[in-house]
């Protein structure tokens, strides 16, 4: 309650501010306290993504932009935010009206919690044999949905590329130059250098940490690819995008971005081929849990490359534009 | 792997046929594979098509969890119909974007062109073919996605704008859609249509629903480029490569449509949302405003593909008046002429690619006296352009027909006149064209143009043709509209 | 969060609004990129808020806990955001190179040089 | 052969010519004798199938079915047949004809005219033997847009503008009003076959059908109903054997046919005799033949003064259903084929007058008679025939009209056919009588301001020439001829009439 008070603040602060650096980093504040809005609401595996994604890669993004833009907002048109105003009203009048008949907050009683969901809460630790239900309805009941979002943020990469990517790296050095001002300050920084070394195995090693025990705890896929990715991130902003870049070469990131769908894609035909229908991952073992299990795995592996290399991929593209 | 299959693979090829591309980075094999891809759709649409024919709608069950716990496909008359309306655009454009896009955006990036074209054509039938409101979604991300991706390669710097502003509209228009199915959602507790449907009228009542509603029908709305959330339409097609623009232009705003039909009647089939107050009167007048708007904008457009752009728009509100008459006639008329602007505006279009490849402006001040240099395409445009205005024989005919009959039907004097109007305007802004092409002599020192390659010119024609094949004998595409109409007012009994 | 009743839902309306409002009324294309995530959120928000359950904890199983809250909520969310990360790079990809080619990322200055033309 | 299969080629035969000449264009002989085989084909598949007509039987076939219960059928009865006769038999001429003009006038595009001239008699053809609206309709509107490269030939600014008028025009009324009278026709009687007493007979009553019956008289912009007319004029920019063929025949009868068919056949003469609000349309079509026969009275130039004159004879054919009486039908009827050899006589001897002496002026005819008394011999018959005296075909379809007019006492109509016959003897005698009877004005260069886009001018004014080149003269007796024949023998027209009518003889 208070917390969502607080994002309201912050939401008026970005709508008024001009300078958006500050804007983005109050954008960046805003997803973080979402983020903890969604661990008091329950919902931890949302909370986690929420703070990887919307408050970290989003965020470097902005960031990565408005270096390469401009940071200063101009000035609005003034008739224009009235118009605006008016239809912000009408909409939010009309969401308002909406929401009186709804059922109260909490409420045990209300629909959404008795007529599908009971039976992931019931059924899945048999069904699918995983206590994190988050994780199997991802994965398995509306996996599905998940193959598809996988794609979304490879079509996403693969946009990028296609939008902003540089295939010949001759210009390099012009932008060092260039840049050098606003990252000789961070580079120079010893202790950075030294933290980070230590910091970067570590968060590799938890990235797989949340990798593997997403079907336990929360966590899974996504998660761990984006904290695998921000590992690279964070050693290309404090050293050179170049040696980041000697590291994960653009080409292996392309073909892991594609290997990840594949994979995801190729466990459903599997089991299709096994007699199931599409993404039916019982039949890839004896026992259906037993299946249900591996086919999790592997899909929650294919979400974790996919997205990594798409996260990384993104990044050095925003990184690698001269300004 | 069975023909049980077909449901799935329907979509997944096309899905996995991406990455695929992305890994080659050949830009000739993508090509291949992209056309490989939307063929084997198009056999699959068909083979679906034909045995909902026989056996009524399919239901397939994602990963065997049974609805409403998993994600359903279900296909009936209308999706498998609109299944085969985008594979066979699709199955036309691929062979022909090959010349097209080799011209307009550059070597290194084809491959990427090709991985885009792939998801938004994945993107598209997904969104045709689920059964699943959630599901929905995801798959207009991912087709939405990729073609503001499409659209901003375009040569002109003004591409950039366009996908731009057309990402901004969109991604609100996907938000209000989520809005709408949360609001659902939190009601009925169930996301899959066919559950919905059987849960509606236990709620329908709730201000709730009716605010939902509201918000799906706007998100759609800016989808599909509805009078007057059409700002983004206009430049989106006018700057983007030419192969896109006939894809998009053909397929996008036609499966936008297509999710308006599954929202107003399946989900809320149980329930006559068109009698809600003033519901019924406001799609009319917009649509009304768009096919008189646009038509008499469409008049004074200098580029041709902008032309065209703003009679889409006209289209759609001929479209919409046939969803509003709620009648067998008239949403067979919508549904028919779903298939039919796809032709006859895809074909169009690919014209338009023609001149461009060899003109490099589709500008009419630049298009003098083509016809001499370039008979056969601008032939294939007056055959277009005929069909627009409604000419028997042709497809554009037969839509109206269905359309003027309903309205008759109906006693709708008023949406006879507007479309009848709206016809006579086109006469005006495709013969405005023609003449220039046919009777002004070509400008001195004007660039010397030859005739388009055969690679463009070939799908560009079968395209045409299909126009006038498909509007001398209509009864195929009607029988299976007239089907698909009523399967949609039955609601799901 | 113990109030009772509807006002949590009133509040990310608030919220909502304030980033729709970001989109439509601002003129720097950045900005409104960070309408958009803001408009985002706040309806993850939404989404997250109609799944709790008063006394329900985190959905994941464990002895001894019967009330856990909604988790299909959850998993719509997990996919609304990554959707959402991936629109916002994209957006931020074409606002890269609209500076490349306009100089300016403000909308009223790139309609003024488009009129010009 | 069986009658359906002939009817089927009736349509297929000019289709099929009009690719032949595409394909043979390079070798002018070769296209024209292609022309003239293919026309004499069809006035010998359309002679072949009159016998079975006339016996009464009405041959039809349903090559495809478009809409769902709907098709494009062909049927063939006697109104078609005349209508068909007729623009066979004048298409063979006019094949004659053109070559001639057009070689002696030195036209470009000679492939184009061909071709699309051939496409514009299937055209015709197809809507004569229609056996429903539908096809009606697509016929209707393929002639149109056929005739559109002919009208605007010349590709100057005012055959530009003429073809803008012609498209505009007769698309925007077929478009508009026509296929939302035919719509309207198959929701209310869920078929659009023509039924002998009238399809919507008993279907539709009071004000709605006067609103109809307005629909069609003027979404069947090719009757010129006025204030629709204005395409008819702006027309004449097109070389004279469209003019004489299509503007005289084809195109216009093809309007006033539609529009006989629809009373006939849609509405039913009796029942609409019975609905007091469809008793508008003799009215208009007064108004029209008067104003018209003014407009022709007053106009110099002499394809524009044909041309306003068909607009009222039009009018005649309009008038004489409008009457409502069987007898005035079959006035109709007769008229559709009288008007059409009488005026295409004028239009072949205006045609021929300028290919031998670039005068398009009737203030430079004088004395013309001496130097071509051929063609000013044939004009005079077809100026008798306009106005309607014997011994010539128009003075049978007037007799017909009248005797209607007065059988149905309607003394408006009567009074309207007597003043614009002193209309037309006015503006059509004088040309005769100046042909002949006046002294040539020696050395009067040829204008350069017409209202049509024939190049006059481009040739400098010859004060000495002879008759025209043989086979337009040919052409030009033989149809005078006609007009005459027909009024000796008008039986062949008569029984089809009588049928149409359904007067037992």
């Amino acid at each position: 309650m208070s917390l969502m008070v607080f994002m309201a603040v912050i939401g008026f602060a970005v709508a008024r501010l001009r300078n958006l650096f500050g804007v983005v980093m109050l954008t960046g504040i805003f997803s973080l306290t979402s983020a903890v809005l969604y661990v008091v609401l329950d919902a931890v595996d949302v909370a986690f993504t929420e703070a990887a994604v919307g408050a970290g890669i989003a965020t470097v993004l902005m960031l990565g932009t408005l270096a390469l833009t401009t940071s200063e907002e101009k000035t609005v048109s003034d008739n224009k935010p009235l118009l605006a105003l008016l239809l912000v009203t009408i909409t939010g009048a009309v969401l308002i009206y909406g929401t009186l008949d709804m059922p109260y907050y909490g409420d045990p009683t209300a629909p959404i919690h008795h007529h599908v969901a009971p039976r992931y809460l019931m059924d899945s630790a048999y069904e699918t044999g995983l206590p994190n239900v988050v994780t199997s309805v991802l994965a398995s009941y509306r996996g599905y949905d998940t193959l598809g979002e996988v794609f979304v943020i490879f079509t996403a990469a693969a946009g990028v590329l296609l939008i902003i990517g540089r295939p010949q790296r001759g210009r390099r050095r012009a932008r060092r130059d260039a840049q050098w001002d606003i990252e000789h300050g961070i580079r120079k920084n010893v202790i950075l250098r030294v933290v980070s070394k230590l910091l970067l195995p570590m968060i590799l090693l938890f990235a797989l940490y949340v990798q593997w025990h997403g079907d336990f705890g929360p966590g899974g896929g996504f998660q761990a690819g984006v904290i695998f990715a921000s590992g690279f991130i964070l050693y290309a902003l404090i050293f050179d995008v170049d040696l980041a870049r000697a590291v994960v070469a653009p080409r292996v990131s392309r073909f892991f971005l594609a290997l990840g769908v594949l994979l995801y894609g190729g466990v459903g035909v599997v089991g299709a081929l096994l007699g199931g229908n599409y993404l039916d991952y019982s039949v890839l073992a004896r026992v259906p849990t037993d299946g249900q299990h591996l086919g999790i795995l592997l899909v929650e592996l294919g979400v974790g490359l996919t997205v990594a290399a798409a996260m990384i991929t993104i990044f050095f593209t925003f990184a690698s534009q001269e300004r | 792997m069975t023909a049980a299959q077909i449901p799935a693979l329907q979509v997944v090829v096309a899905l996995l046929a991406a990455p695929v591309c992305l890994i080659l980075r050949r830009p000739r094999v993508a090509w291949l594979i992209a056309l490989v891809a939307t063929w084997a759709s198009l056999v699959m649409a068909l083979i679906l098509l034909f045995s909902v024919l026989k056996v009524g709608p399919i239901s397939y069950l994602l990963g065997d969890w049974e609805a409403p716990w998993g994600i359903e496909y279900r296909i009936d008359m209308v999706s498998a119909f609109l299944l085969v309306i985008v594979t066979t655009i699709g199955s036309l454009v691929i062979p022909y974007a090959q010349a097209s896009v080799e011209a307009e955006v550059p070597a290194a990036r084809v491959y990427l062109f090709y991985c885009m074209y792939l998801l938004n054509l994945a993107g598209l039938l997904g969104i045709v073919i689920t059964g699943d409101v959630f599901n929905l979604f995801v798959f207009l991300e991912i087709s939405s996605l990729s073609s503001y991706v499409l659209i901003s390669l375009g040569k002109d710097r003004r591409a950039l704008i366009a996908a731009y502003r057309y990402l901004v509209m969109g991604t609100i228009g996907a938000t209000f859609y989520v809005i709408g199915v949360g609001l659902t959602y939190m009601m009925t507790g169930s996301l899959n249509m066919v559950d919905l449907a059987t849960l509606m009228p236990a709620v329908i009542d709730t201000r709730t629903i009716h605010v939902a509603l509201a918000f799906l029908t706007v998100g759609l709305s800016l989808k599909l480029a509805l009078f007057p959330l059409h700002v983004w339409l206009p430049n989106a097609y006018t700057y983007a490569p030419s192969a896109v623009s006939a894809f998009i232009a053909a397929t996008g705003t036609k499966v936008a449509v297509y999710a308006l039909l599954r929202i107003v009647f399946t989900v809320f089939g149980e329930v006559d949302v068109l009698s809600f107050p003033g519901v019924q009167e406001v799609l009319l007048t917009l649509a009304a405003a768009a096919m008189i708007g646009a038509s008499a904008t469409a008049i004074y457009q200098e580029n041709v593909k902008r032309v065209l752009a703003y009679s889409s728009l006209a289209q759609i509100g001929y479209m919409v008046v046939g969803i509003g008459m709620e009648s067998a006639t008239g949403l067979a008329g919508s549904i028919v002429h779903l298939f039919n602007h796809a032709l006859m505006k895809g074909g169009l279009f690919m014209v338009l690619g023609c001149v461009f490849l060899r003109l490099g402006s589709v500008e009419i001040a630049d298009m003098h006296g083509l016809a001499k240099r370039m008979p056969l395409t601008m032939a294939a445009f007056v055959a277009g352009g005929l069909s627009l205005i409604g000419v028997p024989l042709s497809v554009g005919f037969i839509s109206k027909w269905y359309l003027v009959q309903g309205a008759l039907e109906k006693g709708w004097w008023a949406a006879v006149a507007v479309i009848l109007a709206s016809s006579i305007l086109a006469i005006v802004y495709i013969w405005r064209i023609v003449e220039v092409a046919y009777f002004r002599p070509r400008p001195e020192g004007a660039p010397a143009v030859s005739e388009a390659p055969a690679s463009l010119l070939v799908p560009t024609w079968m395209m045409i043709g299909a126009c006038y094949y498909f509007g001398i004998d209509a009864t195929r595409t009607l029988d299976v509209a007239v089907g698909a109409a009523e399967t949609l007012l039955g609601g799901l009994r | 969060m113990e109030f009772p009743g509807l006002i949590n839902y009133w509040i990310v309306v608030v919220l909502m609004m304030t980033g729709f409002y970001i989109v439509i009324a601002h003129n720097n294309l950045v900005k409104k990129i960070v309408g958009l995530n803001i408009f985002q959120v706040s309806m993850f928000t939404f989404y997250i808020t109609m799944a709790k359950v008063k006394g329900g904890t985190a959905p994941i199983l464990a002895e001894g806990i019967a009330q856990y809250s909604n988790p299909l909520p959850h998993v719509l969310i997990l996919t609304a955001i990554v959707v959402g990360v991936a629109t916002t790079a994209l957006g931020l990809a074409l606002v890269v190179r609209i500076r490349d080619a306009y100089g300016t990322v403000e909308d009223d200055e790139i309609e003024a040089q488009e009129n010009d033309r | 052969m069986t009658p359906e299969n002939a009817v089927l080629l009736c349509i297929v035969v000019p289709f099929a010519s009009a690719l032949l000449v595409v394909v043979a264009g390079a070798l002018p002989d070769l296209r024209e004798t292609m022309t003239l085989i293919s026309a004499g084909i069809l006035f010998y598949l359309v002679a072949g199938i009159y016998p079975v007509v006339a016996a009464g039987g009405n041959p039809t076939v349903t090559p495809i079915e478009m809409l769902p219960g709907l098709g494009v059928t062909f049927t063939v009865e006697p109104l078609g047949m005349l209508f068909a006769g007729i623009a066979s038999f004048l298409w063979f001429v006019t094949s004659i004809y053109s070559i001639g003009y057009m070689r002696g006038h030195h036209e470009q595009n000679q492939t184009r005219f061909y071709a699309y001239f051939a496409i514009a008699i299937g055209s015709a053809v197809g809507v004569a033997f229609s056996g429903n609206l539908l096809t009606l309709f697509i016929f209707y509107e393929t002639l149109t847009l056929s005739t559109f490269p002919l009208v605007a030939h010349h590709g100057s600014e005012e055959a530009k503008r003429a073809g803008r008028v012609y498209l505009g025009l007769l698309l925007g009324t077929s478009i508009a009003f026509l296929l939302f009278a035919i719509i309207w026709t198959w929701v209310i009687a869920e078929s659009l076959d023509f039924v002998a007493g009238g399809l919507l007979a008993g279907k539709i009553h009071g004000p709605m059908v006067g609103v109809l019956l307005a629909l069609y008289a003027f979404g069947i912009g090719k009757a010129a109903l006025m204030p629709f007319h204005r395409w008819l004029p702006a027309a004449m920019v097109a070389p004279t054997p469209v003019s004489a063929l299509l503007h005289a025949v084809a195109v216009v009868k093809a309007g006033v046919f539609a529009v006989v068919k629809v009373v006939v056949y849609v509405f039913g003469v009796d029942s609409l005799a019975r609905e007091a609000s469809a008793g508008w349309l003799l009215y208009v079509a007064a108004f029209t033949i008067v104003v018209a026969s003014v407009i022709a009275l007053r106009s110099d130039n002499l394809k524009q003064r044909l041309a306003y004159s068909t607009v009222s004879q039009l009018s005649y054919v309009v008038i004489a259903v409008a009457i409502l009486a069987p007898i005035s039908v079959i006035g109709a009827t007769l008229h559709i084929a009288a008007h059409a050899f009488a005026k295409i006589t004028l239009f072949f001897a205006a045609g021929s007058i300028l290919v031998a002496s670039h005068k398009t002026l009737v203030s430079e005819l004088d004395g013309i008679g001496r130097r071509m008394p051929w063609t000013m011999g044939a004009f005079f018959i077809g100026a008798l025939s306009m106005v309607g005296l014997p011994p010539t075909a128009g003075f049978v379809s007037k007799w017909y009209i009248l005797q209607g007019a007065f059988q149905a006492d309607q003394m408006a109509a009567v009074a309207v056919i007597v003043l614009s016959t002193l209309l037309n003897a006015g503006y059509f005698l004088p040309i005769v009588y100046a042909a002949f009877f006046r002294e040539e004005r020696r050395s009067k260069p040829a204008r350069k301001r017409s209202k049509t886009g024939v190049n006059d001018g481009a040739h400098p004014p010859l004060i000495e020439h002879g008759e025209a080149p043989p086979t337009v003269v040919a052409s030009v007796v033989l149809t005078a001829a006609a007009t005459v024949v027909f009024f000796l023998y008008p039986d062949i027209a008569l029984g089809l009439a009588r049928q149409v009518a359904g007067v037992s003889p």
